[in-house]
């Protein structure tokens, strides 16, 4: 692997570059910067290629639908999908497991039939299944979080039980960095032929993501924790599981004869699209995977594993923070999230965005984790390739001040 | 630390040294003020007599906004008709509401103001004036418990 | 109201001004282009202010979210509705109906009741009412549409009986141009308190809306069909109506209390809008609100209209072409859908497209006015602001070359 | 009309003259396609004989492409032996698949080479060959039907 001179990247993103006094940008894991050649192709696509995606019989529409299909073809690359029609644009990962909540479980699901999340799940991991479970009468059961912010599998027994309908888990938890053992689950879950949707909001594009080996039946993320644009995310399905799957919306571009009384679906993954497809946004993504691609995802999981030792090791240092999650180590990526003894992690965030450091504070929608960490809240900082050692420094030099300010005297 | 800082010195003081700060036992009527997202929660307990807020406390946890503006408000509020009370809430809402053009409804509660630009934080200021509008409309609703 | 020099404008379009040899663009009710100042605003966003939206506590996502709002209240003040939070953006107008349809509809419909829609609709208002009527055990009832393309209200006497529990109708006909008499159909709703959703796709931008003129309960668009980004749309509601609606998404941002069995959504709007917000997407909207706002929308209405006449009159002048919808005028929008006497529509369109005429050939996604019109598909010329006389005269010269290749000799 | 355009002399003459269209009311076999997008339908008919396909007829309204296909199809599979015939299908399925680097599979075929580059259109050339391969699918399932 050719040594990356991540230093030079920061000048790739225009909002990193800009900064005087300079961002400390530590809120990746709630969104990611933009490298210029991502917000060069949506300029380019607005400004000289822009039409309508599907069906224009002209040079302009059917450019355009290239370039949207062109876009699948690069991400389904990138995951490693089996086939292209495996991956389904949406709006986010949210729109995402909605879309298999309610057009998978919701006609799979039988009054006592279980779908299980884990304590550490994000709510758009959560509440479409809650939803679920209470329209088809169905549990929703909980895989609890041990003290050292895993998975704790060994207790719960029944996860591939005969009742369990639908395993969903996050691969890094967005809160403790903790990345679960996907591979191992779906494992034990094809045995019992029990679906697995992999939750890879925070892994995709943060190391290198494999669908076929992870070997689940649904994975979801969104572009725009990728260094991709706003306003969309994909699905990625196996083509059993997703045509086994009814679409969440209707409309243009997903039918193939409308009656009036009843209608046909177009095929997969068309069927999944229904409206105008977001043309900017999936160039957008393609863009994004291209440039994730070229620095090379191990490379970039190395960068952020190095990156993230040195920021627990520094907020380790500090007597007053309580820092949450699995120590460093291959099972955490890139996110840390504190507390300063007595101290609400508003105030950090505060002072922290006054001297130039972006971290978050908040329950980070993890609320079911908050109340397992007893806390309603935490500080979090969250790396990315683009980040140093200053970035660092900076958060440390934020929580002498935090303490020096809030701080029982 | 800037002026534009809202981590102004009257802030700092009110959290550091809250007014009117502890147990609500006695007090004739409670409301609970509370923000899920982060954690904040603020209880209010006042104390009236001839439809004046003869003693106004709190109790809770939050950030120190929350808790600078709980304490804050403890220290307006007291003395004040339930009328003016009434008046004084409306103004702080108004103020921190999307309108430009209003200034702070007292020469005290002006610190405050640096947090309005900060629109995620409003909720944080807000939330022990809110409770005690909730208090003000139980008297309104029941007044034999302030004994009127 | 100032004469608008409309032919400098089109420099405006950096995908019109590109060409050599030069676009005749006639395919905006698909999408329409896109001015530099729109692409320019989503470019300066990604570039040097792009922050997650909601919640952050650092300056940048303190400006993010505020422009995230601020995009809220230019749409709001754009279709004057009553409040800023009356406005809940979408990925599209496809999905805004879908959540009306999923959120409200399917709430409140009872066996037997009535959801009705008129001949004309696009799919996109179609699909999702007639799949919650099937849900409900409810009818989905046709407003026909008369010979001269318009709504045959006096043949739907029951559209305001006691089963009619919604009015589903475009403001603007994607296919034939008809402008509804909306305002008409509400008052008379309003009468029975039945509520309207009004499809307004195709009118936002090319014509001035207004909600509370309008009085409708609901009402949706999209952002690429007036001059903005791919990927969002909108849902205006009433705050009544809005109060009745379940929402579509669950996940981040849109719930108060995350419980393990039950959660509390949030405030409208936020309620509506899980994930990510599109941040992008709703900056670019409201530079094309402000946009269009700037040349006015009475101009823009009525410079689409002159060219509309001209176009009808050009395209009547063949004997071979059979103009589908009203005759010009002020019922007719810049929508022109024809056939060519024994010439399939997409021989037309094809031929188009190699003279540098974007046209559109197909069922638009209005199967069920196809239908009525006896036809599998027709060519559509759709005209905005942007186009001109020698677009038109293109289209002319199109339509002699394709009866000269195809015509029967 | 350059070199480029599809609608190359070839098509066109098809187009107008079509070969082996009408009447299918003599065939063994008849098999429809459609494309209710575009609303092209087509309808292919066959007799075959010593497992070879004596007459291929087709009717049907459709675009231009469409019915050129069609005809150019009749041409081409007329006199083939069934399994040719599948060979054929095959390989002008996977001239238009997504995959490059494929020749077409017959020079008689080449003209419509230049739809492949109107991605759009591809299921306008293959509705007359899909609706052969279910013919030959049929004839597979029941060959008593062709009286073998
Ligand atoms: C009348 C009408 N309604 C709805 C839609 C759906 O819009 P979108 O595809 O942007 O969701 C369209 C355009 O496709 C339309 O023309
Ligand atoms: C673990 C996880 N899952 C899901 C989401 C939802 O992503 P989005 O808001 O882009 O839909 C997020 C981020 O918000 C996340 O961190």
């Amino acid at each position: 692997m050719a040594a990356v001179d991540f230093e030079a990247l920061r000048d790739d993103f225009p909002n990193l570059a800009d900064g005087q006094p300079p961002l400390h940008y530590l809120d990746s894991a709630a969104s990611t910067q933009k490298p210029a050649c991502v917000i060069e192709s949506i300029r380019h696509c607005y400004a000289h290629e822009y039409g309508p995606v599907h069906r224009g019989l002209y040079p302009l529409a059917e450019n355009a639908s290239e370039n949207y299909e062109a876009a699948r073809r690069t991400l389904a690359r990138f995951i490693n999908a089996g086939t292209t029609d495996q991956v389904v644009f949406t709006r986010s990962a949210t729109e995402a497991i909605n879309l298999v909540a309610s057009g998978w479980a919701a006609t799979h699901l039988q009054s006592g039939d279980e779908i299980w999340v884990s304590q550490m799940e994000h709510h758009s991991n959560f509440l479409p299944w809650q939803r679920v479970c209470n329209q088809r009468d169905a549990r929703l059961r909980i895989i609890p979080v041990d003290d050292r912010g895993r998975l704790d599998l060994e207790n719960a027994p029944e996860l591939f039980g005969p009742r369990s309908r639908l395993i969903a888990i996050s691969q890094m938890s967005n809160v403790l960095g903790t990345i679960n053992p996907v591979r191992e689950v779906v494992e034990h879950a094809r045995r019992h032929d029990i679906p697995v949707l992999v939750d890879a909001a925070q892994s995709v594009g943060h190391m290198p993501v494999d669908v076929q080996e992870l070997d689940c039946d649904f994975l979801v993320a969104s572009a725009h924790k990728m260094c991709g644009p706003t306003g969309i995310g994909f699905l990625y399905g196996t083509s059993a599981r997703l045509r086994e799957t009814e679409p969440l919306l209707l409309g243009g571009g997903m039918v193939d004869e409308v009656g009036i009384d009843h209608s046909s679906w177009a095929e997969i993954p068309a069927r999944f699209e229904a409206g105008s497809p977001n043309l900017a946004g999936a160039v957008g993504l393609a863009t994004a995977v291209d440039y994730l691609s070229t620095i090379g995802l191990k490379a970039i999981e190395q960068r952020v594993r190095d990156l993230t030792d040195y920021a627990y090791q520094t907020l380790e240092a500090f007597d007053e923070v309580l820092l949450y999650g699995p120590e460093t180590g291959n099972e955490r990526g890139g996110i840390l999230s504190f507390n300063i003894e007595g101290i609400h992690p508003h105030d950090v965030a505060q002072v922290a965005g006054e001297q130039g450091v972006a971290i978050r504070a908040g329950h980070h929608c993890c609320q079911p984790l908050m109340q397992r960490l007893g806390v309603s809240s935490t500080a979090r900082a969250s790396l990315n390739f683009y980040n140093n050692e200053q970035d660092i420094s900076a958060l440390a030099d934020v929580i002498n001040e935090t303490v020096k300010l809030f701080g029982k005297r | 630390m800037t002026d534009q800082s809202i981590y102004r010195a009257v802030l700092l003081d009110h959290f550091h040294n809250p007014r009117n700060k502890g147990d609500l036992g006695d007090m004739q009527i409670v409301r609970r003020g509370s923000n899920p997202r982060c954690g904040d929660e603020i209880e209010i307990g006042i104390n009236c007599e001839n439809n004046t807020l003869e003693s106004v406390r709190f109790r809770g946890r939050g950030c120190s906004i929350c808790l600078a503006s709980a304490s804050l408000m403890t220290e307006s509020a007291r003395g004040l008709k339930l009328t003016q009370a009434r008046d004084l809430i409306e103004k702080m809402q108004l103020w921190f509401g999307d309108q430009g053009g209003v200034g702070p409804p007292g020469m005290g509660l002006a610190a405050l103001g640096s947090v309005r630009q900060h629109p995620a934080r409003k909720k944080c200021v807000l939330l022990a004036w809110q409770a005690l509008d909730e208090i003000l409309d139980e008297i309104e609703r029941h007044p034999e418990i302030v004994g009127a």
